[in-house]
């Protein structure tokens, strides 16, 4: 049922075109905003190396890479959901959104767990009971809680987006299909950003 | 060229009349590029106007040939200018080895200046004429900016590390010295005189200067503040500690502990007090406590001045 | 093979490059393992772009706006890094 | 334009009726509008509104420092003056000027499309800017802020006073307006064209603003993150920045700008395209050079990014790194000389309408190539030593802003008026205007790089005695600035009312928004257009090669 497309398009074709570009382009920017920290990040590995990966090894490699597992496969039900939208099959839709969002829960809940953790080692600055061992674990501890929180912030959002497209996959027609795909285009690069910050900051202490 | 001329600053080196002699001919050549589009955009718009008859024919629509060789010989123009000045920026980025070091403190709204004979001044620099100075410059709050005009060079001053600034004046006289990055309320008012003086003159300034007080150089009052805070007791050489020895070190190449060798130039000094964990000697475990918030940017060039003045002699 | 069946063979192949990152990271690869740990999460990017997110079937236009976001990454961290490496 | 441009067949009442400003006349259909058009004229208004205050702190400035101990405002009121006008007139006029008023209007217009590709967005970016606008006021009213509109760290985060954090906050909100702003544009441009708009049938314009639009979406994010840590540092003391733990501030000012350079292009190449437009239209003749000089849109937006270490030559960056910066930098002037010399060969055998479009354009050129040549002299590393934080810097980049791009808004503002209001304005008082704008802005600007040269540091609000006559030049300059500046709100405001009424096409130029009637109707064109030929199709002098895009 093709429905009659919104405002300047003509064809519905054109505006799902459209709108999955302007996501990309606007994905694209989001990425860059991770950026910054990335380059922080950077210029602290490369001026204190040592201090860097001792600051790093404070973090449980086993939960960041739980987590990493986790989010690789609420990737995999995102995709799933948009063959899933594509094939016209509502239920089936819902289930897999559902999925990658309950997953993404699951990531927040594990995340929330090693920020309590780091809180009670006194590793949270900004903290009263915050000590580091010296300005590398501090700085490090710093871009660590700004680069995972302003993810965990990304990944709520994406996680809301989520489960409102599984909410309206009864509706099914061509607006919702448009929305899955957003959604799930969200929710990749949520992961992508992970999939970066994973290496920055839990690898680095390893070894 | 042009000194003293009302709208051109005074020339207090030889460094300044380059940079005076590469502005004015790269603006020469500049004007040389531009002028034609001056007067053509003049003329064609006063010779084509709507309304005059005139002929018009066959106008060109592009011609790759003519863009491409206005775009290109602009730039390679300036790339002989680009070469010129950074030719003349690494020369004032490298100091030679006899430049004598002055250790200057920039904070809020305030110069310090630290010879290395012990005397000391506030706002006012006084150096001798014809011999090469090296200012070694950090900061106590944020970021200022050392600036001559006379000298044409500046240097921005920053915490947490040392930045460097050379320079040989070679005509005697008074010259501002100003802030020139933004610093808080009384940026503007931060500045003093960069006072070049005949090398008698200047030893005779230096006579009358002395600190006075215990230690007559600035080395001297490193050496009382290495024992006073507590340096000797892992640094010297009796020490029962299992600390590296300081002996002769300034200017040498130190193996660190993750592999790589270091100069010890004032900087590895600097950060070897204020963050010890950073660069660690090699064979040595990161025990010493850091100064950071028990000695002042001035005391830490005293320290400094000491061990780069340590030519080996251990004294008790 | 279904499109569904290609992306749990990509899911898969996440999976494997996630367990060789943690593990190479136990390797004594010295100053090579964060080279070779980015290299393995750039790989793991490639693929969600490529089959999880379709860049399969886009055009080269699409293909760009996905990719920008990289690259000027790229062009801030290698230029900051000039300085960072040769300050004396 | 000139009284025999007028063609004859006056618009009837039929055109007014349907115009786009008769479409609703309630409040609520301007303040929840989706149309492009109207959405153009709130941002009008409200960058007018927000350049009277950045106006307002310069003429703070420029008083105060007729004497050399300043005594109009100490120098903690000096501080936040120049803070507040570099911040309001950097993110709240000239970055939204030219872009978010004109580019909203003219590129659904220009490519035959009937509204942008994202209306509802396109409200939200308004409200984003009017959002954050309002938490400037508030900042501005509640004191400003003493960091400059750089806000170099460790000033900003730990020792400026002021509501630093909401200014922060402010700025921060704004650049998801131009994010949204040049996303739309992007998507507008590509898939959106009129049947048989391709690639090069695009008016200059259209170039110019999609080279904007890449930089609004790639380089704002940078600097949100940048400020959103500065604000982490201040109100938390975790300091990523802060070298008294250890923090970098050398990398503050990387990621500063990285995203401040690319954004002085933002500033001018929206003003490049209104220029090659203007230049074209007077002329009656088609760009010399189209594709050179549309790329050099594009290399001016890309080269952007790799150039932002001239900033930092003497911040104490490495030697090497300020070298490779200094050389980019000089290869990212050779796009602007491109512009210029296609633009002064488009003139030769035109047949040139001396009108004010044309004089601001002209005038637009001379201060852009003066702009532009100090710049290449600042990119020169042992000049920048000298004049760095100079007035020297102070006066060049007021040559391309002020000079370059407000003139360039000027033009802009005069050229599509008639479309815009269906309004004609005052040919003679325009004229007047734009030689009061030209003569104000040299005398008030030029005799900075004098200072600059002789060592005058920029932000000082006590300054040496010698400078005081030429701080008097300046000041005067201003004041004569500031009236070119008032007269169209004058004549223009007068047109609105009083103005006789414009026909479709008065200054007989080509290009798809002359082709509809002035005002446009709601949905821009009664029927769909199609394009058959290049953007500036003039009749040639001889009619009989008449050749394509």
């Amino acid at each position: 049922m093709a429905e009659h497309a919104t405002e300047p398009f003509h064809a519905v074709e054109r505006q799902r075109e459209a709108n999955r570009f302007g996501m990309l382009i606007f994905l694209s920017s989001e990425f860059l905003l991770f950026g910054g920290i990335f380059a922080a990040a950077m210029a602290l590995r490369l001026e204190n190396p040592d201090g860097y990966r001792a600051a790093a090894s404070h973090l449980r490699l086993g939960l960041g890479t739980a987590n990493t597992a986790i989010l690789l496969t609420s990737s995999l039900f995102a995709a799933l959901a948009v063959e899933a939208v594509r094939g016209a099959r509502p239920r089936r839709t819902a289930l897999w959104l559902g999925g990658a969002a309950l997953l993404g829960a699951g990531f927040l809940g594990i995340k929330g767990a090693e920020y309590a953790m780091e809180y009670r080692e006194g590793l949270m600055p900004g903290t009263a009971t915050a000590h580091f061992s010296g300005p590398a674990e501090q700085i490090f501890m710093n871009l660590y809680f700004a680069g995972t929180g302003l993810h965990a912030l990304h990944v709520t959002i994406g996680i809301a987006v989520l489960l409102v497209a599984a909410a309206l996959a009864h509706k099914g027609g061509e607006r919702h299909a448009m929305l899955v795909g957003n959604a799930a285009l969200y929710w990749h690069l949520v992961d992508i950003v992970w999939i970066f910050l994973y290496p920055t900051l839990y690898l680095a202490g390893v070894g | 060229m042009m000194a003293g001329a009302p709208l051109w600053p005074q020339q207090a080196s030889q460094h300044a009349r380059s940079v005076d002699l590469l502005i004015a001919s790269f603006g020469a050549m500049v004007w040389l590029l531009t002028i034609p589009v001056f007067v053509l955009m003049a003329w064609f718009a006063i010779r084509y106007r709507r309304g005059r008859t005139v002929n018009r024919e066959h106008s060109p629509q592009s011609n790759v040939w003519i863009e491409a060789s206005w775009s290109l010989i602009p730039f390679v123009l300036t790339l002989f200018f680009y070469v010129w000045a950074t030719k003349l920026f690494l020369d004032i980025q490298s100091p030679p080895p006899e430049a004598v070091p002055v250790n200057v403190i920039a904070k809020q709204w305030m110069w310090k200046f630290e010879h290395q004979s012990g005397a000391r001044e506030i706002n006012e620099l006084h150096v001798p004429a014809g011999r090469p100075i090296r200012l070694v410059m950090t900061s106590q709050d944020v970021i200022h900016s050392l600036y001559v005009p006379a000298l044409r060079i500046k240097q921005d001053v920053v915490p947490g590390r040392y930045t460097s600034l050379w320079f040989t004046a070679d005509r005697p006289g008074r010259y501002p010295l100003r802030c020139a990055e933004f610093c808080g309320t009384d940026h503007s008012v931060m500045g003093g005189a960069l006072i070049v003086m005949r090398p008698s003159d200047f030893s005779a300034w230096l006579a009358q200067h002395q600190d006075g007080g215990a230690d007559a150089t600035l080395a001297a009052r490193g050496e009382r503040l290495f024992r006073k805070v507590g340096c000797s007791g892992c640094h010297a050489a009796r020490s029962a500690v299992h600390a590296p020895s300081l002996d002769d070190l300034y200017g040498k190449p130190v193996p660190l502990s993750d592999g790589t060798t270091r100069i010890a130039d004032e900087q590895y000094l600097h950060d070897a007090i204020m963050l010890p964990n950073k660069e660690v000697a090699a064979g040595y475990r990161p025990i010493m406590p850091s100064y950071g918030n028990l000695l002042d940017a001035s005391e830490v060039g005293a320290l400094v001045a000491y061990m780069k003045d340590r030519e080996g002699e251990d004294s008790e | 093979m279904s499109p569904a069946l290609r992306l749990v063979a990509v899911w898969a192949a996440l999976m494997l490059l996630l367990a060789a990152t943690a593990g190479a990271s136990f390797l004594p690869l010295g100053p090579a393992k964060p080279f070779v740990a980015y290299a393995i999460a750039a790989a793991k990017a490639g693929l969600v772009l490529w089959f999880f997110m379709e860049m399969r079937r886009e055009d080269g236009l699409v293909r760009l706006a996905a990719a920008a976001g990289f690259v000027w990454l790229l062009f801030l961290l290698v230029l900051t890094a000039s300085d960072m490496l040769t300050r004396s | 334009m000139s009284d025999a441009a007028i063609d004859t067949d006056a618009p009837d009442e039929a055109v007014v009726a349907r115009s786009y400003l008769r479409a609703g006349h309630s409040l609520r259909s301007w303040l929840l509008t989706t149309d492009h058009k109207r959405i153009a004229i709130l941002y009008l208004i409200s960058i007018t509104f927000f350049f009277m205050i950045g106006a307002g702190a310069a003429a703070l400035i420029r008083l105060d420092l007729l004497t050399p101990q300043g005594d109009l405002l100490t120098n903690e009121g000096y501080n936040r003056a120049f803070s507040v006008h570099g911040i309001v007139m950097v993110w709240f006029f000239l970055i939204p000027s030219i872009p978010n008023v004109f580019g909203n209007f003219l590129i659904p217009l220009m490519i035959g499309a009937r509204d942008m590709a994202f209306p509802r967005l396109n409200l939200l970016s308004w409200y984003i800017y009017m959002g954050s606008g309002l938490i400037l006021l508030c900042v501005v009213f509640g004191g400003g802020v003493d960091t400059g509109w750089t806000f170099y760290t460790p000033l900003s985060s730990v020792y400026a006073n002021g509501a630093v954090v909401a200014a922060i906050v402010a700025v921060f909100v704004s650049g998801f307006s131009s994010i949204l702003t040049g996303l739309n544009f992007i998507v507008t441009i590509h898939k959106l064209r009129a049947p048989g708009m391709t690639w090069g049938r695009l008016p200059l314009f259209i170039w110019s603003h999609y080279a904007t639009s890449v930089i609004f979406v790639l380089a704002t994010p940078v600097l949100a993150i940048t400020l959103l840590l500065v604000a982490a540092e201040r109100l938390l003391g975790i300091g990523v920045f802060d070298p008294d733990l250890g923090g970098d501030p050398l990398l503050f000012q990387h990621l500063f700008w990285f995203y401040s350079h690319p954004a002085v292009y933002i500033m001018i190449l929206p003003a490049l395209g209104v220029v090659s437009e203007l230049i074209t239209a007077a002329a009656h003749k088609r760009i010399f050079g189209y594709w050179f000089v549309a790329y050099a849109s594009i290399a001016i937006a890309v080269i952007g990014f790799f150039v932002w270490g001239h900033h930092m030559f003497v911040s104490g960056q490495s030697l090497y790194a300020s070298a490779i910066f200094s050389l980019l930098s000089i290869a990212v002037a050779v796009p602007s000389a491109i512009k210029v010399y296609n633009w002064t060969a488009t003139l030769y055998k035109g047949d040139i309408a001396i009108d004010a479009p044309l004089l601001f354009a002209l005038s637009f050129i001379g201060l852009f190539v003066a702009g532009g040549l100090t710049g290449l002299m600042l990119a020169m590393l042992a000049i920048d030593v000298h004049v760095h934080d100079t007035y020297f810097v102070v006066a060049h980049f007021h040559y391309i802003m002020v000079g370059g791009s407000v003139t360039a808004f000027f033009g802009a503002l005069h050229f599509w008026w008639p479309k815009i209001t269906g309004r004609l304005y005052s040919e003679p008082l325009a004229r007047i205007a734009a030689v009061i704008i030209l003569v104000g802005f040299n005398v008030t600007f030029f005799p900075l790089f004098l200072m600059g040269y002789e060592g005058m540091p920029r932000r000082y609000h006590i300054y040496p005695p010698e400078f005081q006559l030429l701080q008097v030049i300046a000041s005067g300059g201003a004041a004569l600035l500031a009236v070119g500046y008032a007269m169209p709100l004058f004549y223009l405001g007068w047109s609105l009312v009083r103005g006789r009424r414009a026909p479709a096409n008065p200054w007989g130029a080509t290009g798809l928004e002359w082709t509809t009637s002035s005002p446009p109707p709601k949905h821009n064109f009664t029927r769909q257009p199609v394009v058959e030929r290049g953007p500036y199709a003039y009749p040639l002098a001889h009619p009989a090669s008449r050749d394509d895009g």
